[in-house]
């Protein structure tokens, strides 16, 4: 049984390692500038992970391949080394590592939170609600109109709760049912909650904000490379969450400018 | 089996002489006092994020009553103090040997009564001037953190109402140790007040 | 599955029409609803989350918060005797809801108190059905395709707005009235309320946005009384 | 008569009629059992829900025949709505952390064998026993009321996140009156749990018999009484935010709901609250339960590993001081629950560091155990093969953590199938096990028969590899960016992770299904299990120096004296290769 034991779990970990050794699964292009020190990271964290994973699964195979069930007055040993041996490999192994990750994640990080977004990025208010994402572009007079709750009203298509007919600044503002940007244009989008917590998630630019009702939240990025791509929400905001999604249009500039006056046209 | 003796084996490592379920009481006690504590340090540590959290806080004047009933929970742990001195310090206590010590124990109810009749008190005052649990978030924290003392209180009445109702029956004999537990614990709310008393007039 | 509804939704139609304390051969109440001024636009529905609905319009499909017509016309609108008809029992028709391409059809549905809803859902995708009601009971049910209708029933008089909770843009109303008189201003905004026995009438037309106007008609015999309701369009 | 006095003076009479002895006992054995009872129960249903969810993850529009009768409602024609998924996921997360996790490693077999492995004759405050088991179920009873009733069970997750689950029935179904349910049962089962907690604490620290120093317990009741002291702390903040949720539901306060909110078309009455302060509370007792679920099992299967490795491990101490610092560290660590919250940038560092340090007690332990396997002679039964199961499902789930911990590749991995492959192999997966291991062990000191060693053994098989083929998956699937916690897959890019969901479904209902063989051998084992003697498998610990099952009273009215320290393994003993804690005889060491 013991030997069965060892068999099994050696098939068992190159199995779970194998997909992940031939990249079978793995996150899609990053389309980001900020994305490839975060996907370094998690090739980095792979190989470390998966040595730690493989490393412990065989010597344990082994270990109870060898020493289980043996006859009767089998010698007991002890490990060479014994406790003292573990305890300061553990340290010293996983402290390194856990030292470098710490460091470098550190970097991945800042990339993406510690520097501040570009004067001249392009900004977009964008609103989660139960479950729906819309997006405000500021119109001409590049500012946003004041966001009043009370008038929001949907079946008008007045989700951001605007007041055209007393505020002025908000009657250009274009909304928008899909996040349209212009290729390689720093984008700082400004996060509101309408209702619940809601998340702003797109695979390819590398970015996961919540949207935390109250609090004034923003991401910013730079996409380089035209396309379409999925915005999920990734926190759980009731019923409709599983459908809650919206595009992420990346558009070279003049075609976003074209985007843009069309869409003023249908405000 | 254990008749034949071996000297060579390390004389095992005897525990304190005490009874274990004094220590027991003693110790069950202090660790329910951690757990107590913990819990209202999470109320106030949500008292202090909520505060940050936005501008809406408006400060509430305390009622003056608070005051008087602070000073009875003090006085009432001193009479407590004065029953213990009265009570014979053996472990286990005859009920008709400590009539000296019921009557301070008696004082201290009536004392720990007029702080829950206080504090109730104070809340009518508090609702007269239209501040209820939901109108802002001082009154909200002011009701949550007096309503979590007042029941830990009201729990350490029962215990001493348990006591006395041992003591008064001549004959009954009960641990000292559930005595002591119960005024350790009673001593632990004149505290906590205290420091509520001290949070809710800094941050409210 | 469709068909039956459909033949349900006629007989739900026709039903409105030949009805209770209605008198063949009364009095009729008609007339035209229009606007003044500059309705606010109607602005194009964004399905793109939901493909399987975005597909099916060419164009996309507008909202219908205030739906016109030529001259000024103003449809959608529920005109109903408020007042001097008796309460009628429910038909036992169903009125149907039927959700179909992200869209409520129709937009406002009309039917009477104890009379059953039937919400269909036409859909490939799951829909959420949430009346908001002030007086009746409130339910808020989803409803995923190849589910068996919702069946209910409202037992008090209301306008009732119906959303959508999984898309926002879906927005309708159940107007749930007390008799059988009543009809919603159809294309050319004209109205037409059949059948009335003589007497004193209060004629209410009641709009989304444009909230409800009254006028007193007085039906002896089966005349025909013309009563046309205005309402004013805010461009916001 | 000194031993007699370290000794509680008889905490309890032998217990007379049925009540007392099997219902409203005092006896921590039989409160041991109703534990044991009732996470069995719980993880029974949780296992349900699972399978449930699955299904219909992958088979959407295919009719569950009986469903509709659990819900109308929420399953129309036996489809399961949106809504009625996210109440059953809010459910099996419930269930399983509260009643499965905290009760059966720690609660169940905590009170069975604590007082007993310290030479105690029950735990130090027998009525608070009773009443913490009670309070537990009655807390069950609560939440398992919320499919009954018309609203239906909550759908905002076993974590809660406020606002959703704070501005009431207009956020959706199941958040009217079944999330007051959860609230208040989540509160019950706090006090429930504390009451637990202080007892064992009490217990440890004063009813231990003559000679059983600190440093002579087993390594289990280490687990235990560390985990209670982190239990103690851990719900004494639970229940707080509990009743803080409670009262913005039902009295109109506004701790966790901030102004302005539109939910349903409806302006929300609330002002100023703080929707973080909720992520707060919870995840600062949300992690440290982490450990209440994990730490037991450890420390039960170190136990049954010496016992099955004849030979003690390479350092007792050392386990035990990294289960105290993985408690200790356990309190700094809940903001990398919410790194993408909205919480301070720089506090994401700060919590993601004391988060990696966590891996260097895990590590020390994993190597401690592998360490001492090299060797040994070991015993291979049920019991310990779900030990060594156990050691490599915490591996394989603690090296996800790797990952998680550091907030840059939270980025892209939070909220995905990664994090569900990760807790639920290392906090769901692993610390079952240790229950498993547990019960296989134990068996027969509780019941007085033996279970089933060949079932035994083919269950742990189906369950070893079926919870791989179950949990590896989902971290491959979290690669891709598939979101957790959805009904239905609706995203361009899951289309073509549809296959490796349908694997998952088919071997979630094989491993279920495989668990009835476990199921079937308690109860076939209760009356047909081969007579259990009283120390079926040569352990040199206390719970094997008595009858099986013990007496009311443990040990009789003799009161044992501990000679040495708890796992002398290997050496020449009068019995065999082992020396009883109890026995005078001189250890080798």
């Amino acid at each position: 049984m013991g030997k069965m034991f060892a068999i099994v779990l050696v098939i068992i970990a190159l199995a779970s390692a194998y997909p992940i050794a031939r990249h079978m699964y793995v996150p899609p292009e990053d389309i980001s500038t900020h994305g490839h020190a975060i996907d370094d990271q998690l090739s980095d964290t792979m190989a470390e992970a998966g040595f730690s994973f493989l490393g412990a699964q065989l010597v344990l195979a082994f270990f109870v391949w060898r020493f289980s069930e043996r006859k009767d007055g089998a010698k007991l040993k002890h490990f060479p080394g014994g406790a003292k041996l573990m305890v300061t490999v553990a340290f010293i192994i996983v402290g390194a590592e856990v030292f470098a990750l710490g460091v470098l994640g550190q970097k991945a990080w800042a990339n993406v939170y510690f520097t501040p977004p570009r004067p001249d990025a392009l900004q977009i208010q964008s609103q989660a609600g139960q479950f729906a994402f819309y997006f405000r572009y500021p119109g001409l007079d590049g500012k946003f109109g004041a966001i009043h709750p009370d008038k929001i009203d949907e079946g008008n298509q007045n989700f951001f709760g605007l007041d055209p007919a007393n505020d002025i600044e908000s009657r250009d503002d274009i909304v928008s049912g899909e996040l349209v940007i212009p290729v390689n244009r720093e984008v700082h989008l400004l996060m509101h909650a309408k209702d619940v917590g809601h998340s702003f998630y797109v695979r390819e630019l590398r970015i996961q904000q919540d949207y935390v009702p109250g609090l004034d939240l923003s991401v910013h990025f730079t996409a380089t490379k035209i396309g379409r791509y999925e915005i999920v929400c990734t926190q759980l905001c009731g019923l409709g969450h599983y459908n809650m999604k919206a595009y992420l249009n990346v558009m070279a500039q003049d075609d976003f400018e074209k985007w843009l006056k069309q869409k003023a046209s249908e405000q | 089996m254990s008749s034949t003796t071996y000297p060579s084996v390390r004389a095992a490592a005897a525990p304190r002489v005490r009874s274990a379920h004094a220590e027991a009481s003693r110790s069950g006690i202090w660790v329910g006092i951690c757990t107590i504590t913990m819990s209202f340090m999470a109320f106030i540590s949500a008292l202090y994020v909520r505060q940050g959290a936005s501008a809406d806080w408006v400060h509430i004047v305390l009622p003056r009553i608070l005051y008087f009933n602070t000073l009875a929970l003090l006085v009432s742990s001193a009479t407590l103090e004065m029953s213990r001195r009265a009570l014979p310090a053996t472990p286990e206590i005859d009920g008709s040997a400590v009539r000296r010590g019921l009557g301070w124990l008696t004082v201290t109810l009536a004392l720990g009564l007029f702080f829950v009749a206080g504090q109730y008190e104070a809340w009518r005052q508090l609702a007269a001037q239209g501040l209820y649990l939901a109108t802002n978030a001082n009154s909200s924290f002011y009701y949550v953190l007096t309503a979590m003392h007042g029941l830990h209180l009201l729990a350490g009445i029962g215990a001493l109402l348990f006591v006395i109702s041992r003591l008064v029956v001549a004959g009954n004999r009960f641990r000292r140790s559930t005595f002591e537990a119960t005024a350790i614990y009673w001593h632990f709310m004149g505290v906590l007040w205290l420091y509520l008393l001290l949070v809710l007039r800094t941050k409210l | 599955m469709r068909i039956k509804h459909i033949y349900l939704a006629g007989v739900a139609i026709l039903a409105a029409a030949t009805m209770t304390s209605a008198v063949p051969g009364g009095g009729t109440v008609s007339g035209k609803i229009t606007y003044e001024g500059t309705p606010a636009k109607q602005k194009p529905i964004d399905m793109s989350k939901e493909p399987s609905c975005a597909k099916q319009y060419s164009t996309p499909t507008t909202t219908e918060t205030v739906v016109t017509g030529p001259n000024n016309a103003l449809e959608n609108v529920v005109v109903y005797i408020s007042a001097g008809a008796p309460d009628d029992p429910a038909p036992s028709q169903a009125a149907v809801f039927t959700q179909k391409g992200c869209r409520y059809t129709p937009h406002v549905l009309a039917f009477q108190v104890n009379q059953q809803l039937e919400v269909v859902n036409d859909d490939q995708t799951s829909h959420n059905i949430h009346p908001l009601p002030k007086v009746n009971r409130e339910w808020n049910k989803s409803q995923p395709p190849g589910t068996p209708p919702i069946v209910d029933k409202y037992d008090k008089p209301e306008f009732i707005p119906v959303k959508c909770n999984v898309h926002p843009w879906m927005h309708g109303t159940f107007a749930v009235l007390k008799n059988s008189h009543y009809s919603i201003s159809a294309e050319g905004g004209d109205f037409k309320l059949p059948n009335l026995p003589p007497g004193k009438y209060t004629v209410t037309a009641w709009h989304e946005s444009y909230g409800e106007q009254t006028q007193e008609v007085t039906i002896a015999g089966s005349e025909t009384k013309t009563v046309n309701f205005v309402f004013k369009a805010k461009p916001y | 008569m000194q031993e007699a006095s370290a000794q509680p003076a008889h905490v309890h009479a032998p217990p007379e009629g049925f009540l007392r002895k099997n219902v409203f006992s005092l006896d921590h054995k039989v409160i041991g059992k109703q534990y044991y009872a009732l996470g069995l129960l719980a993880v029974c249903m949780g296992m349900g829900l699972s399978w449930l969810m699955r299904f219909h993850l992958v088979w959407p529009t295919t009719r569950i025949p009986g469903l509709e009768l659990l819900s109308k409602v929420g399953a129309p024609g036996g489809i399961i709505t949106p809504e009625y998924y996210l109440s059953l996921l809010t459910m099996h997360g419930t269930l399983m952390v509260f009643f499965v996790l905290t009760n059966a490693p720690f609660a169940a077999f905590g009170n069975y064998f604590l007082p007993i492995q310290i030479g105690a004759e029950d735990m130090a405050f027998p009525r608070f026993n009773m009443m913490s088991f009670w309070t537990t179920f009655v807390a069950f009873l609560v939440l398992v009321l919320a499919f009954v009733i018309p609203d239906g069970p909550p759908i905002s997750g076993w974590t809660s996140y406020a606002p959703l689950s704070a501005v009431g029935q207009d956020a959706g179904p199941g958040m009217g009156w079944g999330m007051n349910l959860w609230g208040i049962s989540i509160a019950i089962f706090c006090i429930g749990s504390l009451l637990g907690a202080l007892n064992f604490i009490a217990t440890t620290l004063d009813l231990r018999a003559k000679g059983m120093t600190l440093m002579r317990m087993p390594i289990c009741t280490w687990a235990w009484f560390i985990t209670s002291c982190i239990a103690l702390l851990a719900f004494a903040v639970l229940l707080p935010a509990c009743i803080l949720l409670i009262l913005d539901r039902t009295a109109g306060t506004s701790f966790f709901i901030p102004s302005g909110l539109v939910v349903s078309d409806r302006l929300q009455p609330h002002s100023g609250g703080s929707p973080l302060l909720w992520q707060h509370l919870f995840w600062f007792f949300g992690h440290p339960e982490v450990y209440i679920a994990i730490l037991p099992s450890m420390g039960i299967v170190s136990h049954i590993l010496i016992n099955s490795m004849r030979k003690p491990l390479l350092s007792a101490r050392v386990i035990i001081y990294s289960m105290m610092s993985i408690g200790f560290l356990s309190w700094m660590v809940w903001g990398h629950h919410m790194f993408v919250s909205g919480m301070n940038p720089f506090s994401s560092l700060l919590f993601s560091f004391p988060t990696l340090t966590i891996t260097i007690p895990a590590t020390i332990m994993t190597m401690i155990w592998l360490g001492s396997l090299y060797g040994a002679n070991i015993r291979i039964t049920s019991a310990s093969l779900f030990a060594l199961g156990f050691i490599s499902m915490f591996v394989s789930g603690g090296v996800s953590g790797f990952f998680l911990a550091q907030p840059s590749i939270d980025i892209v991995l939070h909220a995905t199938y990664f994090v569900v492959g990760h807790f639920h192999m290392v906090m769901g997966v692993a610390s079952i096990f240790g229950v498993f291991a547990g019960t296989y062990f134990w068996y027969g000191k509780m019941t007085g028969r033996m279970m089933n060693e060949k079932l035994g053994q083919l269950h742990f098989w189906l369950t070893f590899i079926g919870t791989y083929c179950i949990f590896m998956p989902f971290h491959y699937l979290g690669l891709v960016g598939n979101i957790r916690r959805y009904s239905a897959f609706v995203n361009d890019f899951t289309g073509p992770l549809m296959p490796l969901h349908k694997f998952i479904t088919i071997a979630a209902l094989c491993t279920g299904a495989a668990q009835f063989i476990f199921i079937f051998n308690l109860i076939y084992s209760h009356f047909k299990g081969k007579p259990a003697s009283e120390n079926p498998w040569e352990g040199t610990t206390l719970e094997w120096s008595i009858p099986s099952p013990p007496p009311w009273n443990n040990f009789g009215d003799k009161h044992p004296i501990v000679y040495h320290d708890p796992y002398q393994y290997g050496v020449k003993g009068s019995k065999g290769d082992y020396i009883m804690q109890d026995s005078p005889e001189p250890s080798a060491g």
